[in-house]
């Protein structure tokens, strides 16, 4: 199927999204689609898919002007969309959810079971994945439930697959599996349009590349015509340089020590220490549990047992308001969920773990609530149309931007990042990078839990590695450690030096 | 009246003086304490059809069966500066503080069913309710014979209506007969039915029940329907109760005469604002209405 | 990947969650058994057959507004108009029957009205995007006013309607023994059980409650289906209505004052999450048998009124308490 | 980036926030104006000062009930007992001045004690994890029982209530010809408004109700803070029914049934969302206006009291969508 999108623009009130977007799909291809957060990628396949009306600009499939009246119209037209939110109901079961608003049914009108189970594991398997289909969606990992979207599409033999980072979540050998499919799809002629910020996996798995910037597409061309300096000076208008800065780490004492934590079934006898101005990596496949340490550590979720002490003092944290009086921050892996409220303004949400510090009198000092607000801002050059606009409006990247803001604010001095950069453009991931190093040269010490291995190796001083709920081991990150020694580690073997 | 920093009496309130006037002259303004149930919806009709009969104006409100809606439609009443209130309270002590404001502003109150313990009231027009439940004791005593087993179904918790036709029923059947159980169906019909129903179940031996209301004893009517023997003895006298008793599904009902009383409260104002003197107390009579097989 | 590791976590997972959720149906039953086992210590005639039915003839009408109250607090909606549309459309059969339309089609068309009055709420929930709270709470008061209006506060009662042997037969009818109401509720049970655990529809509703966003992204027709499920609602509850009039011999303008509350009790009862999403109509069922044996075994007992409501209210702390720290 | 074009933007989007931002105060607020002005129309005096000051004091109950619903609605929650903790603390508080406790200390053991049945709602839905619905349900069935065993389903009058003057004053006085209702009233909002506006406190409340998880991971005592604005609902709900007990010279059993609804019909009129994070403590004093405007002007008018339902559930269902509509 070929598609091809043009002279798109869209508005959303004063915020020009797309302006005249031209956009070509070819029969058979993969096509990668980047550009920086709030590029207006996800929104020009909203309006491809019909979730979304253009304002103005055509859309032809095959030539002939389309106009679909939502994604299902679009779906039995063969156009398929796995979303980058997750569109899924953690109360109802695998099952279920692979076959909403497209139940088989018989001939009484009820719900095929039966054959609804066989098409589902017949799609697991050319994926080569199982899942408990009668299993609480919400109770598989991310990944897990990312695969199983990606399953669903491919069970409604599209001829167009739009991928809005499906990978952000997934492990390299899930990773791995996919690519083998869209290849094996590919060649029976489906074209995909692969959205990532992972410029690695675009050279890898993609044919043809399009760069958008500013709402404009800035260049379309071959993957074999391109390479990854072109591709990030057109996304982000300039020369970022290396993706990762210089790091220069100069530790002091210890801050925070990690004595047998322990959690009855997420992890087992956890030692670890961080010390002032140093990054301590965790790497790990995913359902590893390094999540579940953080929030053990934070007081989020209960622990078992173990102790936490810090600066040599031993601690009792039972709630987050504890860890933050103890000084600990937390960046949360999802920040919809745990990280931002959504619809309160970026200054709202900023202050929101710092409000007793703003208090002048017992009550709130609004300027120095605005000044706290306005700085932060600036400091972490977050783009925003002024602090009072919601937090949910923001690209992504801003949005992690102002849950960093918050926990700075907050004065932590030990920080605690859980995927800090998930979903971030690279230009945005430069920005936080530099902004980790800021902060660890003022002595903040920091923990980065992060599946991005490349990440973790260069900014890592130290890096702990976790597989099944047991530490492995902690690597000094100073000597020559590669990916395949971390990898080794993560997926239970031993670490070879 | 100077206006004191600290007082309880309206600051603003004008006080107007008796002025002899004409029946079509006057404005009635009336606060019924429910219209849920058709023994004040008569009430109701009484009162308007003998205002309209003479040519006054009357207005109506319903208050619900909440004190605090009641208090606040007899405010908008005195506001609205009509000459006289005909007041059916939710509760007698509830409404004394707004009896006392209409006094302060000079406009007659006339109380039915109900009166107010405190203020001046022009009249009360009411039937004993506690004679009512005597004459549903005797009766039963009567019909039953000493000793008796029956139930008894109550009204609202703490609604007067229950504490009063209570009141002088158990103190009459005290010792004459045998109250195996009182429950409350909450002056509902639908409540009636399913109360009675498991009442039946609880104590297949009873005889009798008395019911604080027509409309509880006709729900039980539906639920005692297996076993006509049972002696059911209501109290209103409604429309509906009636009928049950000439059907001789109910043994009797203690009747009040509602439409009577709302009557009976206009007259009284007409009387008033001729110059006449009116009495405190207005009797309205109570009937014991009795099906034909227990006459 | 250690597939084989993470598959025995996963299958030891859905069979913890199996049990589990086995036990969360089971939760409400236990609190029934536990019930009726004190009820029939106080007073053993609760177990009597005769009282039995009595008992679930007293249940179907909270029961059938109850069912129709499950799709739509599953889809995280609430309808507390209930109590007046079965007022309203009662009202409206009685009177068409007391002036001659045939028993069947005047109660026919009595529900069909039920079916709209729930189809205008859906439509302010809908269309005009208020809360479920505030748009039934308001609607509730003009269907409310209108039956008063409508039957100018007098309650409807006729020759025709006692003349009537379907009328009569409806709420006071036994068939093979069992009276007419419950079999109608559990003909409703069985209908609703169908449309909600079998068919898409069900799917639909508590896609709705999961996750609305995602729903529309499914492609789930949000407006419809959500004007149908209190469309579903106002059936019930004007068909419980009609058994309330047979039952009574008349229609009450002020019949179902509060059964809103009884009905919204029976559903969380039944471990419906008010939140939506998660919720079995099953469940209501015994949630409405819970507060049905309630009523009839504390009358049984001969609890006095004034300490009914304190028993009732702390009953339902408990079973909600319970089902809390279930799933904790 | 452009600088100054994306400058100047902010400068017109936050302009353009602000309008927004007063425009949705102002809607309920010209609501509120077009009521009054109808009732004008219909019957001048209800300008007539008098009127209006009446309006007031029979505003002040709800308003200080709704006061304390707003903010157990801006977290997301709902408080159906309101009205039984008056009817239980009003009754305490009677009972406590008729055996001879001094006016002032009776009240304010009334009140304290109000805080404390608050306290407990907020315990069963914190530490138990019960839905505010259900829990409150159920605690408003408890309270409103344990009002009638402790009254015995009497009122309580004495000649120490009516001869108090402390007593009679709080319900029935002026202070420089303003009913100390109304000022109680105004003192209230006040005192709140600051909480909710210019402290923490606020603040908390606003990210309960925006995202549970996101305040609790941010450090906020989730548990503390929300039992706090139940208690604050309970301190309300008590307060206002000192001012009802001495309006009406007398503790009912049955006082306050029904409040609830008002007192969310006020908040929800006031623009605050059900959803919770969303509102302000002035909308709900307008709120309460326009449902006092409404009561008092339909009386005023002279509407018959079963059309007077159907209008006021239609005023609210307008009002309501306008606001909907307003903000899409
Ligand atoms: N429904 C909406 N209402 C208002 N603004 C919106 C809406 N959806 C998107 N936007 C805005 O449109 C812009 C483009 O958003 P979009 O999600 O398309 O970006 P993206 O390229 O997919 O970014 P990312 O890489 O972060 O996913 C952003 O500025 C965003 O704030
Ligand atoms: N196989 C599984 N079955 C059930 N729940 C799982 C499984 N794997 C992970 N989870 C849960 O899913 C959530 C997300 O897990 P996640 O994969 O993020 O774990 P993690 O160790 O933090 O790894 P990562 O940081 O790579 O995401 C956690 O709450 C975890 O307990
Ligand atoms: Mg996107
Ligand atoms: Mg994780």
């Amino acid at each position: 199927m070929k598609i091809d999108m043009l002279g798109i623009s869209k508005s959303f009130g004063n915020n020009h999204v797309l302006r005249d977007v031209n956009f070509h799909l070819d029969n058979a291809e993969v096509h990668a689609l980047m550009g920086e957060n709030g590029a207006g990628k996800s929104t020009l396949m909203n309006i491809l898919t019909g979730l979304l009306n253009a304002d103005s600009g055509q859309i032809l499939v095959d030539d002939k002007e389309v106009h679909f009246n939502g994604p299902k119209d679009a779906e039995e037209h063969g156009i398929s969309f796995i979303h980058q939110e997750m569109n899924n109901f953690g109360e109802m079961t695998v099952l279920e959810n692979m076959f909403l608003n497209k139940e088989v049914k018989n001939k009484w009108g009820m719900i095929d079971e039966k054959t609804m189970r066989a098409e589902a594991l017949k799609i697991f398997q050319t994926l080569n994945i199982n899942y408990n289909l009668n299993a609480m969606i919400g109770d598989l990992s991310i990944g897990a439930q990312q695969m199983i979207e990606i399953s669903k599409a491919m069970m409604s033999e599209a001829k167009v697959i739009i991928m809005d980072e499906p990978t952000a979540a997934l492990t390299n050998s899930e990773i791995t599996s996919l690519f083998k499919t869209v290849n094996h799809l590919k060649a029976q002629g489906v074209s995909f349009i692969y959205i990532s910020h992972r410029i690695e996996e675009n050279m890898e798995i993609a044919d043809k590349i399009t760069i958008m910037r500013d709402g404009h597409t800035v260049d379309e061309s071959f993957i074999s015509e391109t390479n990854v300096e072109k591709i990030v000076t057109n996304m982000v208008g300039r020369d970022i340089g290396d993706f990762y800065p210089e790091r220069h780490a100069e530790t002091g004492k210890t801050v925070l020590e990690v004595t047998h934590l322990e959690s009855n079934d997420k992890f087992h006898d956890i030692n670890f220490t961080v010390k002032e101005g140093e990054i301590l990596g965790f790497s790990g496949l995913m359902g590893s549990g390094r999540t579940e340490i953080m929030r053990a550590i934070f007081g989020v979720d209960h622990r078992n047992g173990g102790d936490v002490a810090i600066n040599g003092n031993k601690v009792k944290i039972m709630s987050p308001s504890d860890a933050i009086n103890q000084g600990i921050g937390f960046v949360t892996e999802n920040r919809k969920d745990e990280g931002l409220i959504l619809d309160f303004s970026v200054s709202e949400n900023i202050i929101m773990a710092s409000l007793k510090d703003l208090v002048k009198k017992h009550f709130i000092d609004e300027k120095v609530k605005d000044d706290f607000v306005n700085l932060l801002v600036k400091r972490l050059t977050i783009k925003t149309d002024g602090t009072n606009i919601d937090a949910g409006s923001l690209s992504g990247g801003n949005q992690q931007k102002v849950v960093l803001a918050k926990w700075i604010g907050a004065g932590s001095k030990i920080l605690i990042l859980d995927e800090p950069t998930r979903g971030v453009d690279v230009g945005a991931k430069r920005e936080i990078y530099d902004l980790i190093n800021e902060l660890t040269n003022r002595g903040v010490a920091i923990i980065m839990v992060s599946s991005d291995l490349p990440e973790v190796l260069a900014m890592s001083d130290r890096i702990a590695v976790m597989y099944e709920g047991n530490m492995m081991a902690i690597v000094d990150n100073s000597s020559h450690v590669t990916e395949s020694d971390i990898m080794t580690l993560a997926t239970g073997g031993k670490a070879n030096d | 009246s100077g206006r004191a920093v600290f007082s309880i009496s309206n600051p603003f309130q004008t006080n107007t003086v008796l002025q002899h006037k004409k029946p079509s002259e006057l404005k009635i303004g009336v606060s019924l304490s429910t219209l849920n149930n058709p023994f004040f919806i008569s009430i109701k009709q009484g009162v308007t059809e003998t205002a309209k009969k003479s040519g006054s104006k009357v207005q109506v409100y319903d208050g619900q069966n909440s004190t605090n809606k009641q208090s606040n439609d007899v405010e908008d009443l005195i506001q609205k500066k009509v000459d006289v209130l005909i007041i059916n309270p939710v509760d007698s002590s509830a409404i004394t503080p707004e009896v006392k404001s209409a006094n302060e502003a000079g406009i007659p109150v006339i109380t039915i069913d109900r009166s107010s313990d405190g203020g001046k009231v022009l009249s009360l027009v009411a039937s004993d309710s506690k004679e009512g439940g005597k004459m549903a004791a005797d009766f039963m005593i009567k019909t039953l014979g000493e000793k008796a087993k029956i139930a008894e179904l109550q009204g609202t918790p703490g609604a007067s209506a229950t504490r009063e036709r209570g009141a002088g029923f158990d103190n009459t059947a005290k010792g004459h007969l045998d109250i195996v159980t009182k429950q409350t169906a909450n002056f509902d019909r639908t409540e009636g039915l399913n109360t009675a129903e498991n009442i039946a179940q609880a104590h297949p031996d009873i005889k009798g029940l008395f019911s604080q209301n027509d409309e509880m004893a006709l729900g039980a009517v539906q639920a005692l329907k297996s076993n006509p023997d049972i002696v059911i003895v209501g109290f209103d006298g409604s429309v509906d109760g009636i009928n049950a008793v000439k059907k001789g599904q109910m043994a009797a009902t203690v009747a009040q005469k509602p439409k009577e009383m709302g009557k009976l409260a206009v007259q009284a104002a007409y009387k008033y604002f001729k110059g006449e003197k009116v009495s405190s107390q207005i009797k309205s009579p109570l009937e014991l209405i009795v099906a034909d097989k227990y006459k | 990947m250690t597939s084989t590791r993470n598959e025995q976590k996963v299958v030891k997972e859905v069979k913890d969650r199996k049990i589990l959720q086995q036990l969360s149906g089971l939760g409400p039953v236990l609190a029934l058994i536990v019930l009726a086992l004190i009820t029939t210590v106080m007073n053993p005639s609760f177990l009597d057959p005769n009282n039995l039915l009595n008992l679930l003839r007293q249940v179907s009408i909270n029961g059938l507004i109850a069912f129709g109250m499950t799709f739509v607090i599953l889809t995280g909606g609430i309808d507390l108009s209930v109590g007046a549309i079965l007022a309203l459309t009662s009202a409206l059969s009685a009177m068409m029957i007391t002036s001659g339309v045939p028993t069947l089609i005047a109660m026919l068309i009595g529900i069909v009205f039920g079916g709209l009055l729930g189809g205008l709420n859906g439509l302010i929930i809908t269309k005009g995007g208020a809360a479920p709270f505030i748009a039934s709470l308001a609607t509730m008061t003009i269907f409310r006013g209108a039956t008063y209006v409508f039957t100018n506060g007098n309650p409807i009662t006729s020759k025709a309607m006692n003349n009537s042997f379907i009328f009569q037969f409806i709420g006071r009818g036994y068939f093979f023994g069992i009276p007419v109401p419950v079999i109608i509720m559990l003909i409703s049970f069985f209908i609703l059980y169908i449309l909600l655990h079998k068919m898409t529809f069900g799917r639909k509703t508590y896609a709705l409650g999961g996750n609305e966003k995602a729903a529309f992204v499914s492609g789930i027709k949000v407006n419809i289906t959500k004007t149908w499920i209190y469309v579903i609602s106002g059936i019930m509850s004007s068909a419980a209505g009609m058994i309330l009039i047979s039952r009574l011999s008349s229609a009450q303008p002020d019949a179902g004052t509060g059964f809103e509350m009884d009905a919204i009790a029976a559903v969380v009862l039944g471990g419906t999450s008010l939140a939506g999403g998660r919720g079995r109509i099953f469940g209501t069922l015994i949630g409405a048998l819970i507060i049905g044996t309630l009523n009839n075994g504390m009358n049984l007992i001969g609890i006095s009124s004034f300490y009914q409501q304190i028993v009732k209210g702390i009953v339902i702390i408990i079973a909600v308490l319970l089902d809390r720290r279930k799933k904790a």
